[in-house]
């Protein structure tokens, strides 16, 4: 099938923030079963592209759709719960529990609680469903991130540096969520420097330098 | 400078000029309030300058309903301007209202209602314009400043209704519906000052919305991506020369 | 407004009276120092009891207002990017966002105005005569300055000035409604009562409540 | 007090002032928020211009206490626990540490309390006469009230409360530095100015420089 | 020679935050030169054990010397400008530049203030000195850590997964930190979940489970 099938088609898409340009003329289409590895220097704009994507920030030029929708329309709104993003800090409540970071989601997105305690239990973090964030080391916050995306089972996955602070049984549990949004016939771009350990997750590469994808 | 960003001397400006000119002329001529002195003549600016204040922020909660409305950065752009001249319209009024008062109450500033509330909705608009300074983004500005010029407009009613709300030193509303206790060449006098105001404050907004206008274009036109992109001032380490360590 | 509606709006008021029960900012901070404000006022500028009980209903709306102002700006109300992200993923209906932010804080401003009224009626010897108002006066005035502050911390928020600005916001803006508060109980006094006040208390609130409600999408869309 | 302690004390200071500049929380919350208190407890208990030039002094310094509480907790002064981990490893001496950040909220103490007198002289019509000692006052006022809100934060980010504890802390310590401030003012109306009062100040001043110095280390140490 | 001349030496330490134990019998010996890297699931104690090794935790039992200089007594605070640590949230201020960031490190540890921009120079943010932390990528901030680190010169160095968030040619220069440590006769801890990366940068490893050394 055509562009029209794609869950990301932007072509010639800019980004700024304030005044400063982040990027230009970005190109990029991802397909339903695609797994996209976004890499670049430091500073290259991974976390800006992915947020433009996540319908976060504004593209202020080009065009730009995702899930079948112009980004500069107000449709945009109706798309988000679709996607799920984790980012370089955890968009946790530290003053809150493990679980109840959870079941805030869940009753945001309309979910059935218990969902929430399963998915603790799949990243293996039953045990301290109720020690509070700020009490938790910065992996586990990490691993309740996921637990979350579990949950909300996006349909268009966004992670920057998925690895970072996970043990490697952790990172199997990442594969494994990427498969799962993959064989639903969703889509998956993540953000990393880690060639060799994103390459069971990908399923091509691209690459982000002078705020253009290369 | 182009010809698009030139500053033109409208007709609008010229009637502006001409008409503060004819008031000012009034002003003078009008017969002298016996009990109040010259300084009575302060009426001519300080109640016809609150007044256009009033008519500048009820513009402003207008203009932030029609934005949100129709979506259209020209109307944020009214919203804006107009608040601004309504500070500079208010802070007038205060100041001709306190030089006034030294010489009827003989203190610049008192404890009454109305003062103290104008003095508030002044800080309700130099809050709304605080707000548009700090916001960069031209549609998350007006998004975000029409909510408050919407919100402000409730101050209003306060001010206005001070006098009769509280017992208070200022001067009672004298303009009610079918009942204005005025002598008729004050009268007239202060009516002509109010169309002057008016008048200067349609020029000075027209003039403040076409900057509005080309400090959008100038933003777009700095969005363009031709510059320089953020990222590449990041270098890879530079460890082979000189080393890390002494 | 759908059962979805009121669930959002109940999750998200829960959310900040949780972390305001960890932090503990209106109890330990907001209510201590406002006692401290009532009590030092009359201390400061040496007046008599007949003086203070004749002005205690005035200084405890300035203490509500002032203070009341912070709730909005406290730190467990402001969420951080990242959060704030998150939100808007989770496909947060905002007008329920702004319900439920709202709810949470008109409920800590009531605790908060509860605990004033006792130290005011305390410390001044306050006539208890107009005070039946109160049960009328104070949920309208925290929802009030609930709403404000929350219209407001939105309208501020991820500005460069952020949260800084919320105060200088809120405070002129809530003036009317405190004068409204304090007319109310002291036309008691006066007149016995008459309902104009209250009445007028009521529509702001209610204005307030259509605004946030109908302005809280347009200001979400900016981001 | 060697070059490195002046040294450290300075950068500190430095850091705390570049940091408030940026965010602008003293020009924007507190100066305006300080300002429209002034103006709005006199509208609420209605008092008339001759009482108001009487009491003004006092009101001035009320209103200097509470809000000036506020700058030790400022969102700019609160290090997160990363933060402190670097400063404790780069080997700063406590005492530096404390100098430091008091010299910077000394510093924006005065420019508060400039501004409030500024706004009290034109809306209350104060006397002018006594306040020949503003000078002398004001900066005491400032170093005082800074001293007492770095201890009571470093006192406080050693607890769970954190900041929230600080203003609670302070506030009930302050109240005879600002009761002496108001003194110095007044007495000069009364009786031509006398030395008591300042001097008193001076004392209390440099004994919280003294507790605040000795007591650093062990704050510190408790990591 | 013996233990005596180790700049880590623990003997049955145990270390708590607030009622919960942590770390129990840690025995760990580093001697000048070596490198160790710490393994371990999430929430094993890495970052405790960093922690309390950089005198910032004071252990709750056994016996703990670092630097020579025995933990529980006062001259833990001497030790402290020779220990450097980068943790897994930047310790910077995001209201300051990355310069400024610096120079306030600088300034406190009684250094030349050129020192500061050279480091800068080193990691390759010389051209972005001026900006605002808050506006810097997440890469771009732990790089200006490990400037900071180059700049204070430490004998002993602490890292909390010194790979997260760093480009490629980032790594380089953490290895190159590293070696240089060594070579100067201090030594590196560093926690990490990587086996791989860290090789070529520890001379042992050590696992944490169950809240000790095994
Ligand atoms: C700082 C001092 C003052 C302030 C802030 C102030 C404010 C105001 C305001 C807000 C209004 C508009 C009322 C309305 O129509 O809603 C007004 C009207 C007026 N003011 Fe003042 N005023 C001040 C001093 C004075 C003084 C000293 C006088 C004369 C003794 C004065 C005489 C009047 C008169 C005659 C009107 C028109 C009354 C009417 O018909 O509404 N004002 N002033
Ligand atoms: N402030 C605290 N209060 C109570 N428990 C805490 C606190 N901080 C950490 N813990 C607990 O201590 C344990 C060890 O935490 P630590 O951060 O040292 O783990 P870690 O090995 O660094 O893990 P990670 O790989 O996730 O970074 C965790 O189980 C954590 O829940
Ligand atoms: N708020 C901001 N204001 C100005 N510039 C910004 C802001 N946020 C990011 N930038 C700039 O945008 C560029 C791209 O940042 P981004 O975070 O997208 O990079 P990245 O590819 O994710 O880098 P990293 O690998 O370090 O995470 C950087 O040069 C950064 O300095
Ligand atoms: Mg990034
Ligand atoms: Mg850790």
């Amino acid at each position: 099938m055509p562009a029209s099938d794609s869950l990301i088609l932007f072509e010639g898409v800019a980004a700024r923030i304030g005044v400063a340009t982040i990027l230009r003329d970005v190109d990029l289409v991802v397909v339903p079963g695609e797994s996209v590895g976004l890499f670049g220097a430091n500073g290259a704009g991974k976390t800006t592209l992915l947020r433009v994507i996540a319908t976060l920030l504004r593209p202020s030029g080009g065009s730009a759709r995702v899930l079948g929708v112009d980004l500069a329309s107000q449709d945009r709104f109706d798309i988000r719960p679709r996607i799920g993003l984790i980012g370089h800090k955890p968009a946790l409540y530290p003053e809150l529990s493990l679980l109840s970071n959870l079941e805030f989601s869940a009753r945001i997105a309309g979910l059935d609680l218990r969902l929430a305690r399963k998915a603790l239990d799949q990243v293996g973090l039953a045990q301290a469903a109720t020690r509070l964030v700020g009490e938790s080391s910065y992996g586990m916050q990490r691993r309740v991130e996921f637990a979350r995306e579990i949950m909300l089972d996006p349909d268009l996955l966004l992670l920057d540096e998925p690895h970072s602070a996970l043990d490697p049984s952790a990172i199997e549990l990442v594969e494994h969520i990427v498969a799962g949004v993959l064989e639903r016939g969703g889509a998956v771009v993540l953000a990393s420097h880690d060639v060799e350990k994103v390459a069971p997750m990908v399923t091509r590469t691209a690459e982000l330098a002078g705020g253009t994808v290369a | 400078m182009s010809d698009a960003t030139r500053t033109r001397i409208g007709a609008l400006d010229i009637v502006a000029t001409v008409s503060v000119v004819f008031a000012l002329v009034f002003a003078i001529a009008s017969p002298r309030i016996e009990s109040q002195g010259e300084a009575a003549r302060l009426l001519f600016v300080h109640v016809p300058t609150i007044w256009l204040a009033y008519l500048a922020f009820a513009v402003t909660f207008v203009a932030s309903i029609l934005y949100l409305a129709t979506r259209r950065l020209r109307w944020d752009h009214v919203a804006g301007a107009s608040a601004e001249i309504g500070v500079v319209f208010t802070t007038v009024a205060i100041i001709g209202g306190m030089v006034w008062g030294k010489a009827t109450w003989n203190v610049y500033w008192t404890w009454d209602a109305r003062l103290t509330l104008t003095a508030i909705m002044l800080f309700v608009y130099i809050g709304y314009l605080a707000l548009r300074r700090v916001i960069a983004e031209p549609e998350a500005r007006a998004r975000r400043s029409a909510v408050l010029g919407i919100v402000g407009l409730v101050q209003l009613i306060p001010v206005h209704f001070s006098v009769t709300w509280w017992r208070t030193l200022h001067q009672t509303n004298t303009f009610r519906p079918r009942d204005i206790q005025m002598d008729g060449p004050i009268l007239a006098a202060l009516l002509v000052s109010v169309a002057a105001f008016t008048v200067v404050y349609a020029a000075l907004l027209r003039h403040r919305v076409r900057l509005e206008g080309l400090e959008l274009a100038a933003y777009a036109a700095a969005a363009a991506p031709v510059g320089p992109v953020a990222g590449d001032a990041v270098s890879a380490p530079n460890i082979g020369n000189s080393g890390a360590q002494p | 407004m759908s059962d979805r509606f009121w669930q959002q709006a109940f999750a998200v008021a829960r959310r900040d009276l949780d972390r305001e029960r960890r932090a503990g900012e209106v109890t330990w901070v907001m209510i201590p120092f406002g006692a401290i404000a009532l009590l030092l006022v009359p201390l400061a500028i040496g007046i008599n009891q007949d003086v203070l009980s004749r002005i205690g209903t005035g200084m405890l709306f300035v203490v509500v207002l002032l203070f009341g102002v912070l709730t909005a700006v406290r730190r467990t109300s402001i969420e951080t990017p990242e959060q704030r992200d998150l939100i808007a993923l989770l496909g947060i209906d905002p007008a329920a966002e702004f319900t439920g932010k709202t709810m949470a804080s008109a409920f800590l401003l009531l605790v908060f105005q509860i605990a004033m009224g006792a130290v005011a009626l305390v410390l001044y010897g306050l006539d208890i005569s107009g005070w039946a108002w109160m049960i009328v006066v104070m949920p309208l005035t925290a929802v009030g300055l609930a709403e404000l502050g929350t219209v407001s911390a939105s309208v501020a928020a991820s500005t460069n000035a952020g949260p800084a600005l919320v105060p200088l916001l809120v405070t002129p803006l809530a003036i009317p409604l405190l004068l409204a508060a304090t007319q109310t109980v002291e036309s008691v006094d006066r007149e016995g009562g008459n309902l104009t006040w209250p009445v007028l208390m009521a529509v702001v609130v209610l204005v307030l409540a259509i605004v946030g409600v109908a302005t809280a999408r347009p200001l979400q869309e900016t981001r």
